[in-house]
Order: structure tokens, then C-alpha cells, then sequence
């Protein structure tokens, strides 16, 4: 008979944000932190919480409302020696630092024949669902995807955001790490001592036999929702949490659907462009022949994200969406 | 100056200053009541600004507003029905529900939106002011924003292509102290921000945000030489918000002191203006209650219609991104 | 007998490019240009030659280097009553204007409940080949293609550059017009009057009976050049220009597929998270059941533009590149 | 101060400004003669600058430079050898031939980067200055950029910051008059552009930036406040470019006139600080055709080591994109 295990810890996401930095700066002296109410305000969504007073002022500090000043003080500061790590509050904030993320800190390693090395760690909040209007609720991946030398993951569970917020930090290239506004108070177990999530290696988080949703974000949690109902219809959905977008874990995703034969891709962003199309397109290119139905996607609609909790609702993607979406490309 | 200022403005600023304070009251209590849904960032304390500006403006000149934007709207005559519609996310809100509390807006009334990109309205702002350069008015272009919105790159820019085109444009800088929470010393190592305009070849100005008559004459003369042609200024006012940063009560943080507080608070701009006016003879207490009531009850109109309003129609999410 | 028909005015696309502003500055008393080195210098690329002359310092002027700022003034002039030219030199400067394009110029009608109207046209000059480097080279399309509120259009001849500057500036939305470095002295027929291109279009410039080329940009030309090669091979490959990729026309690309059962999808941006994704994923899910093999794509490799020329000349796709993918895809 | 100044130090500086010259003559020819691929802002005119505040640094102090980089990295002690090959586009230049002139750097001689972004350096710079703070060295980190560049929304960030933080760091500003073909006057409306200094607070100096001497030592004077920790100074130096923007004779557009090159180039820092020198018997004409005969062997080198540099393997087109 089985020991009884120890019910091992639970943490809110957003501690587990806290304690994933917090073992980043005791672990490398030259890690800091830097960004907008990081410091004396633990961050406006409390994930910087106890970080001043644990590693004091010269390594944990608020910065003006100047983005591009900010990304810039990482790409400097990493490229002579610091592993900076840089807040940048919403990821609709994001056009304010572009050309910092996009041509310096992307491109700066390949333009100097890769004779600099820039391990900057950006953490930033996407997602809907809070009344938050256009400008506070975006899930930008798709444009940071696209930029070859970055990194970018997501996290959708406490364990994956302490997790990737270490391996962010111990990887010496540019990583963002994108976080989600809805998921701050979701519980699950946080091992305490200090551990990596891989940066690269997508996580099947629920197995299936004859369906494959692909997620990434806080949609995964809504794909296992869908995946719930799925099963009264007989289809056996077996759940992708990509984690890690670039690089992408073509075989993970390829694996499931030559076993599954039928795919959806699920994210928050606006349908229209996303990186829903990447994954639809690598899919198609690397198991055609065992492709059942065309490869479906779920994602918001072709408008900005609206305040209106009623509109907002219809806009977010959720499990009855996905499911409907499923019956549709299915024939069901 | 304030030998110009007529009774009718004097009285019309103290309408302004009770709109703004009442509206932002209720808003205040509807949000913690939980009928107000996202972000709302108060205007309480700040309001002698708002009313002093505009004042000066017709429907044809424009503003651009802050996250920070309810006061802005009232002042340029905003109807609080359509506001409080909008910040409960209803059909008849004056953006059908779709802009909310951080973009709320009116072309008609020459408000071209609060805006919840810190930095995001002093573009705007100098675009128009071209525009109405460039159309041959003798409009103004009002861009509001705050002291920690000058770090932005985006106001440097904007305030740079102003004075070089002689916009009718004024900067005005609602000095708060704080940038969310973060005080002012630690954002930037400058104590006023008009200490900037030199560096772009403009007038820069420093007045009381809590006194209502030195905006009121600050603005007017950065306004006359906006449609003069003499280009743009960089007012800024020394105010102070009351409540937290977002909500009322926000998220609770000691990053001020209560003495603080109250210590700006005994230079309320309503309170110490009703004061001034009922010693010049101009306002009794019974004048002033009136005005408080009528907004009071513009109040209740407001929420009664927010709340009795219609939620948009679901199909409507895709509706308006194109003209 | 036909009589003869005299020969179309030939102009270089450089010209054509000129023509089209010159003539929506004919058309629309509210239009002016603004942008670095516009006026006096008629451009960096001289597209905007005698602009200054004939149209004046009002309604033709330059700007300091301020990209946000050029940019929120065509949105708050658009606002106003307006209708703004607004130029952005190169297309990789547009992160130094990302928010003001995204947040600011996309969303505000949307925002303002469409109570706001922007009819503002930005032109931008993207594409590799000019050893320009890393910074001075990209095609960025993926980023604002995903932006709801925006139209994306982008001309590869001279006749299309006239007729989409035309068009994009009679639009009552802000549309972006991408093109191309190295098409200036690209020569084609464009009538002397006032005509349009009609956005949201796509152009079959080959028509084909057995593979489907879809292209934009340059690349078009290289997708051609790659059709007379395929031919030899028994391939007769349609090529479509989408010349809109928002809005997309999504029936032409669909109608040319179900004729032709197999297509390949090519640009010039990184092929990862490229824009090649939304039309693959269209693709397959438009016209499934009419596919014979999966849709190729091709795109640059996963890295920034390259400086040298050996490297760059490997990094743009071509016609061979086109040819060889095809080649691969189909098997032969 | 100038008494500070050793006769070593004075030469030092003169040679630099040959280097520069010499490397930058010749890369124009070989731009026009078809054998550098791109684009090439050449430094003619403003080598008192590079010359005059490098002599203060090491290797372990940082610049950023601009598009117009060669003259920093040369200043900084680049060998013409890897920087002819890497504007050649070969395997053995400083950046294997993938940055070009545009993105030429050497991290082991602390230079950061030429940048094809106008206001890319500054806050790249300001980071810096951080990590030589926070890693608690006595270094400095200067960003060079020009007059065009100060209107970027970046360099005024990156100012605000540097202050804030009192970080080690000197903006130098090579105002030239132009950015592109668009005279300084219609581009700011100021004359300036250390004016903006005192809106980040900051000292603000302007100096002759023809004058290797008063560059020497202004720039002297702030790199050691930087170091002894009282945070950054904006110092503008006034110079010229003698070419066009880009290339030597560049589109060929008459933005200027023949006369105010010319005025200019009687300033011209080699010539007049050669004279300076020869007056003062430091510098006899036989030495300083030494200089430059080296300078011209050491291009002559250069060329040749590019010349006959192997190109990039096309398969390393994707190496270097991560570590
Ligand atoms: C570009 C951007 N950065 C950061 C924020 C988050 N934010 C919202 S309000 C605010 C503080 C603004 O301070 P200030 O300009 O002084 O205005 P105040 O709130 O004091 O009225 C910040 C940092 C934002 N909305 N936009
Ligand atoms: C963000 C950005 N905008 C525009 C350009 C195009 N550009 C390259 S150099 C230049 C002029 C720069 O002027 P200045 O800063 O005075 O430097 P100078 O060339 O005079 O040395 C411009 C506009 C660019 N490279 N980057
Ligand atoms: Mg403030
Ligand atoms: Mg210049």
C-alpha cells in the first residue's frame, strides 16, 4: 500500500510570480529588479511584494513611466553584465518600448556577430476579462514571436510561473515572460526550493485519444473545461499547454495530432493574425496526411478588447466557445 | 489679471468644481458598490484645474484627457447621463460602452478622450492643435497630463514639434506629486516641471492647481497666446489628488502620509473658493448649497438613466472598429 | 484587325509613388504630408519630388525625428478633420511608434464608441536586399495586420503604388501602405488620371491551373519569375498578389485553391509568425477537402537581416527558393 | 585647465583625429569605388569630438555611438583591420560582416554599438551607466548622439533616468546642424540643445566641437563628476559634417550652401590643432606627417586585410541570433 503522500503546498499565481523572483535574486547577485511601482509598491498586482525589503534599494527599484527608457536601462545593463529583470506593467505597453525589445534587445547579440549576450528577463501582464477596456487587456505574443532573439513563454498555472520566471532568468538571452491578469489568485502546488520549467518543451496537461487542444495562457484552463464537456460527445481531447511559443515545440504538438488526428488551436488575442496561424500552418506542414478536418481555431474577434463587461464576455474566447467551435469544424 | 475675471466666470468655475467633485463622489461610491466595473481614476482635489482651463474653451477647441479623465469631460460641459452610462458600460454611454472610465470621450464637445496610455494624449493633443492651425480657426488645443507622464518620450516629442510649429497648443501638468505611487522626487530629480519648457523654446509657467482664479489667469494667458499665434506653453499646477490612485481606498498602500492628506486638503479649491466668493459678496451659503443640490440631482438623473439603460447588444462587439 | 493602341505611359515605381500623393494632395484640400526630410528633401527615396513645390510649406512639411510624435499628429489632425499623409521612413522605425499606431490610431474610433474617425494614410518603406542591415530592412506587416482598426496594403508595381496611395487616402480608416526599397526603379504602365486600386482586393497576376502562388510585396515578382521556372516542371502555377492583406481577401485566395489543389504562401518577413500563417490557416480551413498537399510556405530564415551581402542574398527568398520549396512540397 | 593637459595627451588626441580622418577618407572612396555595400556615415569634420572625450576613457568605460559610428569606434582604439573587413560585409570583421557600418561595435573595447535607430544609444548608455553603478566600478558610460536624436521621445527617457538615478554617465551631443538634409532650425525651436539639460537636472555645457582642446575638457570635467558620483551632464558640442548625410556627395541636394561648408572647414580640428601645436613646438610638420603617413599605412593594411577576407559561410546566416 502507498505512503500517504504530504499534501504538497499550494500558492496563488501571483506568489508564485513573488517566489519565482524572489529565488531569481538570491541566486544571481546580479539580477535587479526594475520597472514601474515595482519597489515601494510591490508592483500594481502585488507581485513584487516583500522583494525591496528582502534585496534593498539598490536592486529593486521603481523607474519613471518611461518604457523605453526602461527595456533600454536592460539591454544596456545586460550587455555589461547584469541579468536585469524588467516590468513592464501591461503588455499593451509594449508599442511604448518596441523599438528597445524589437531592434536593440532582439537583434543586438546577431548585429555584433553575437559577441554580446543579453540575459534580460521581461515580465509583463497580458489578458482580458477585468473591464479593462482596449488598452489594458491585449495579448501582443504574436508581434514578440515573430522577432528572432527573443524568447517567449507563458504561464497558466503557479508552478509554470515560478518555474519559467527561474529558467527566464538563468537563460542568457532575452526572454519575456507573459503573465495574465485573470489567473492572479488561481491556487496550485509551488514546490519551495528553487526549480526550472524547460524554455522550449510544451506540457500535455490532460492526454486524449482522439482530439488535440492547443493552448497556451490562461485558455488552457478553459480548454480543460472544454475538454470536460467534449467527453459527453464522445471526443477524448487531449490538452497542450505550449508554454513556451519561441522556440515552439513542433514535435510535442506534431506527436498529439498524428495520435489524435484533429486539432484546435486556442488563444486569447485577437483571431486575425495571432499564433494560432503559426501552429495551424506548422501542423499542416509536418502531419497532412494525418489530418481528419482542418486545424480550428479560437481566438477574439476581429475588434479591440471592449470595457463593457456584456461585450466583453462575448469577446474573451472561453470553454462553450471552444466547444462550439469543435462541434462546428467536427460536423457535430 | 483678475480684474478681468467677470462674476458670471467666477461663479460658472464654482459650477464647474461642484460638478466634477459630486460626479466623482458618486462614481466613487457606485465603484465600491460594485456597479461600476474596471479601472476609475478620481479627479477629487484636482478639479480647480479642469474648471479654470476651461472656462476659456467653446466646443471648438479641443483636449485630450489622462486615465484621470471624468473632471476633464464635466468641465468641457459632459452630461453626466452619457457618462455614468459609459462608465457602467451601457448602450447609451456617450462610447456605447466600449471606452469605459480610461476612454471616455466626446468630439462634439471637443474632448478627444481620457486615455489609458500614461503620455498618450500630448500627440493628440499637438495634432490637433495643427489641425486648427492648419483648417484657419482661431481654436486651441488643450493637452492634459501628468507630472509622471512627462517622463514619457511621448510628451517630449509632442511638446518639441509644438513650439517648433507655434501650435496653438498648451501643455498643462497636473502636478499631483505621484505617478501611481511612486512620489515625484523618485521619478524625476527636477521639483517643477515648467522647468522643462525652456528646452523646447516655450514659456514655462508655475501656478496653485488648488486655487481656481490663478489657473483660471495662468491658462487664459497661455490660451490667449495660443490663438494669437504666439505658440504654445507649458503650465503646469501644483495640485493634489485625495483619493488613491485608482478607486477610493485603492490598494490600501502607506506610500503618503495621512497628514499629507489632510494638509492639501485644507486647501480645498471648492471649499476655499465658496469662502472667497461668499466674502466678495458673491455666493451665500444658500447660493452655494443650490448649486451643490442641482448637481446632486444631475447625479441622480445620471445613475437613474445609467442604470435603467440597456446593455449593448453582444453582436455590437464588432461593430465601430471601421468607419 | 485590332487598331494599334498606343503604348501605356511607363513610370518607375518611385514616380508612381509620387503621382498618387500628388494627386490625393489634387484631390483632398484637407491632406497634407508630414515626415522627416519630406519637404525639403522630397524624401530619402525622393517620393515625394516637387511635393513641396506644388502643394507649400503648409500643407508639406517636415518633422524633427519624433516618430510618435509624427504619428499623433495624424491621429489627433485625422480626429479633427484632417486627412494626413503621414510618412514613417522606414518600416523598422515603427516600433519607436507602435503604441501611437496600436493603442492610438487602431482603437480610438472603436474606443470612442465609432464617434471618431481617422482617415489617416501612413506610408512606409520596408524590405531587404540594400545591405541596410538589421535595422533598416525588415517587413513587419505580421505586426499591424493583427491590429483591428487598421487596413494593411502593400504595392509591388507602379501601377498598384498610384492606386493604392489614392485609395488609402480616400479611406475614411487609417491605412498603411507598405513599400517596397527596392521597387523604386521598378518600370510599369500607370495612367496620367486619377484612378483607384480597390483595397481588400487581391490581383491574379498569372492565372494557372494546377498550383496556387500567393504572394505580396516584391515577393510577387519572385513569385512570377518562380512560375515561368515551374512551368518547365509541368507546374502551372497562379500567382495572386494580395495587395490588401487587411481586409484580406480570403474568396480569391479560396477560389484559386479549390482549382488548383495545392498553393505555397511567400514573403519577405521571417517566415515564423509571419503573416504566411493566417493565410495557410485560412487555407486550410476554407478549403480542406481541395488540398492534395500541405501549403508551403516561404519566408526569411530566423534571424534579423543580415549586413553582408553573401548572407543577405541567402536570407531573401527568391525565385529559386520558391521553386525548390515547391519542389519539395509536391514531391518531384 | 588646460594646463592639465600633458604634451602626450595632446598628441594622443591628435592622432586620433588622423586616424579618424584617414580611415574615414578612404572608406568614402571605397564606398563610391563600389567596394562597401550599404550605407556609410562618414565622421569627416567632427573628429574633435570622438578624439577629444575618448582620451579620458578605457576599455572599461562605455560608449554608445550613432550611425555615424566609425569615428567612436576608432577613438575607442578600433583596428582598421576588422572594421575595413566589417564594412567589406566579410567573416572577419568585428561583427563577422552581419552588423555593417551601421552596427559596428567592439564590447572588449566597451564600444556598444554604432546604432541605425536615431536615439537608439541613450538609453542603452543610461543601462550602462547603471551596471557600472550597481557593480559598483568608477566607470563612466557616454552616449554620443546628434542634434536630430534629441528629439526622440528616447533620449529624453533616457535623460530623465540618468539624472533620477545619478548615474554615471555623460550624453554628448554632436550638434551639427542637421539632422539629414533638415537644418537644426526646422527641426527644434531652440539653438541649444544642452538647454534641455536643466529640465532633467542636469548641468548643460556647450562647447566648440572643433576645438579638440575645449572638448577635452569639458568633457574632462563631467566624466569626473560622473565618476565621483554626481551623475550625468548633457555637453553639447557645435561642429559639421563635411559630406553628405550618407556617403560622401550623398542624393547630391543643395540643403546647404558651398559657403558654410567652407566656413566651417576653417575651423577644421586637424588642421588648426596641428598648427596649435607646431606653434607651441610639440608638433614639428616631419611628426605629423608621421601621423598620418602611419595613419595612411595602417588603411592601407585595413584594405587589404578586408580585401582579402574570406566572406561569411552562408549557412552562418542563422548563428549568432541566441546564445
Ligand atoms: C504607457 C503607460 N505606462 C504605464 C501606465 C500605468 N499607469 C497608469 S496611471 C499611471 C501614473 C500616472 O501618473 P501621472 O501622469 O502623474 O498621473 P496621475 O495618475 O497622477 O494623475 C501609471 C504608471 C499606463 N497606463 N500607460
Ligand atoms: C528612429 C529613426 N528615425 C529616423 C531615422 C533615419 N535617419 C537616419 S540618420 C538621421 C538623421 C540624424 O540626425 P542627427 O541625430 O542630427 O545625426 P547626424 O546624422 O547629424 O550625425 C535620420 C532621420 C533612423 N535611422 N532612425
Ligand atoms: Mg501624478
Ligand atoms: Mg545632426
Amino acid at each position: 500500500m502507498a505512503e500517504a503522500q504530504p499534501k504538497p503546498r499550494e500558492l496563488p499565481y501571483v506568489a508564485a510570480i513573488t517566489e519565482g523572483v524572489r529565488t531569481v535574486m538570491q541566486e544571481q547577485p546580479d539580477a535587479f529588479v526594475a520597472g514601474e511601482d515595482v519597489a515601494e509598491a510591490g508592483g500594481v498586482y502585488g507581485y513584487y511584494n516583500g522583494i525591496l525589503n528582502e534585496f534593498g534599494p539598490d536592486r529593486v527599484f521603481d523607474t519613471p513611466i518611461s518604457e523605453e527608457g526602461i527595456v533600454g536601462l536592460g539591454v544596456g545593463a545586460a550587455a555589461t553584465g547584469c541579468r536585469p529583470i524588467i516590468d513592464v506593467m501591461f503588455m499593451d505597453f509594449m508599442g511604448e518600448c518596441m523599438d528597445e525589445i524589437a531592434n536593440q534587445l532582439a537583434k543586438m547579440r546577431y548585429m555584433f556577430g553575437g559577441r554580446a549576450t543579453l540575459p534580460v528577463t521581461i515580465l509583463s501582464m497580458a489578458g482580458a476579462g477585468a473591464s479593462l477596456a482596449a488598452q489594458h487587456s491585449q495579448s501582443l505574443e504574436a508581434w514578440i514571436c515573430h522577432l528572432p532573439g527573443l524568447k517567449v513563454v507563458m504561464a497558466c498555472t503557479p508552478y509554470d510561473a515560478k518555474g519559467l520566471i527561474i529558467s527566464a532568468a538563468r537563460d542568457d538571452n532575452p526572454v519575456i515572460v507573459v503573465l495574465n491578469k485573470m489567473s492572479l489568485a488561481l491556487m496550485g502546488p509551488v514546490p519551495e526550493e528553487s526549480y526550472t520549467v524547460p524554455i522550449g518543451e510544451a506540457n500535455v496537461v490532460r492526454s486524449g485519444s482522439n482530439y488535440t487542444i492547443i493552448s497556451f495562457g490562461r485558455m488552457v484552463h478553459e480548454a480543460l473545461a472544454a475538454a470536460t464537456q467534449l467527453e459527453k460527445l464522445g471526443i477524448d481531447a487531449e490538452v497542450i499547454d505550449l508554454r513556451s511559443l519561441q522556440p515552439l515545440d513542433s514535435d510535442a504538438i506534431v506527436a498529439s495530432v498524428k495520435k489524435t488526428h484533429r486539432a484546435m488551436i486556442v488563444h486569447e488575442a485577437v483571431r486575425f493574425g495571432g499564433f494560432g496561424g503559426e501552429v495551424t500552418a506548422q501542423i499542416q506542414e509536418l502531419a497532412f496526411d494525418y489530418l481528419d478536418a482542418p486545424v480550428a481555431r479560437v481566438g477574439a474577434p476581429f475588434s479591440p478588447v471592449p470595457f463593457s463587461p456584456v461585450l466583453e464576455a462575448t469577446y474573451v474566447p472561453n470553454a462553450d466557445r471552444i466547444v462550439a467551435e469543435a462541434k462546428r469544424q467536427l460536423g457535430l | 489679471m483678475s480684474s478681468e475675471i467677470t462674476d458670471d466666470i467666477l461663479l460658472d468655475i464654482h459650477r464647474r468644481m461642484v460638478r466634477i467633485r459630486t460626479f466623482e463622489e458618486r462614481a466613487g461610491k457606485m465603484m465600491e458598490d460594485g456597479k461600476i466595473p474596471g479601472a476609475l481614476h478620481l479627479y477629487v482635489g484636482q478639479e480647480a484645474i479642469a474648471s479654470g482651463v476651461m472656462v476659456h474653451l467653446s466646443n471648438e477647441d479641443y483636449i485630450t484627457s489622462t486615465h484621470r479623465g471624468h473632471g476633464h469631460l464635466i468641465a468641457k460641459g459632459g452630461e453626466f447621463t452619457y457618462m455614468f452610462a459609459e462608465l457602467y458600460g451601457k448602450a447609451t454611454g456617450y462610447c456605447k460602452g466600449k471606452g469605459g472610465s480610461m476612454h471616455i470621450s466626446n468630439l462634439e464637445l471637443g474632448m478627444l478622450g481620457a486615455n489609458g496610455i500614461v503620455g498618450g494624449g500630448p500627440p493628440i493633443a499637438m495634432g490637433a492643435a495643427f489641425s486648427c492651425k492648419f483648417r484657419k480657426t482661431s481654436n486651441v488645443s488643450i493637452s492634459f497630463f501628468g507630472d509622471g507622464a512627462s517622463n514619457e518620450g511621448a510628451f517630449h516629442e509632442a511638446a518639441n514639434m509644438a513650439a517648433l510649429y507655434k501650435l496653438p497648443c498648451v501643455f498643462i501638468c497636473e502636478n499631483n506629486g505621484y505617478g501611481e505611487y511612486t512620489p515625484q522626487a523618485n521619478h524625476q530629480a527636477i521639483v517643477d516641471v515648467a522647468d522643462r519648457a525652456p528646452g523646447y523654446g516655450m514659456p514655462g509657467v508655475v501656478v496653485d492647481g488648488m486655487d481656481p482664479i490663478a489657473v483660471y489667469e495662468a491658462a487664459g494667458e497661455a490660451i490667449a497666446r495660443a490663438r494669437e499665434g504666439g505658440g504654445p506653453t507649458l503650465l503646469e499646477c501644483k495640485t493634489y489628488r485625495y483619493y488613491d490612485h485608482v478607486g477610493v481606498r485603492g490598494m490600501g498602500l502607506s506610500y503618503r502620509t495621512d497628514e499629507e492628506v489632510e494638509q492639501w486638503q485644507l486647501k480645498d479649491p471648492i471649499v476655499n473658493f465658496e469662502a472667497r466668493l461668499a466674502e466678495q459678496g458673491l455666493l451665500s451659503p444658500e447660493a452655494a448649497q443650490a448649486v451643490h443640490d442641482e448637481a446632486q440631482q444631475e447625479v441622480d438623473t445620471g445613475i437613474e438613466f445609467a442604470e435603467t439603460s440597456p446593455n449593448p447588444d453582444p453582436a455590437a462587439v464588432t461593430e465601430d472598429v471601421y468607419a
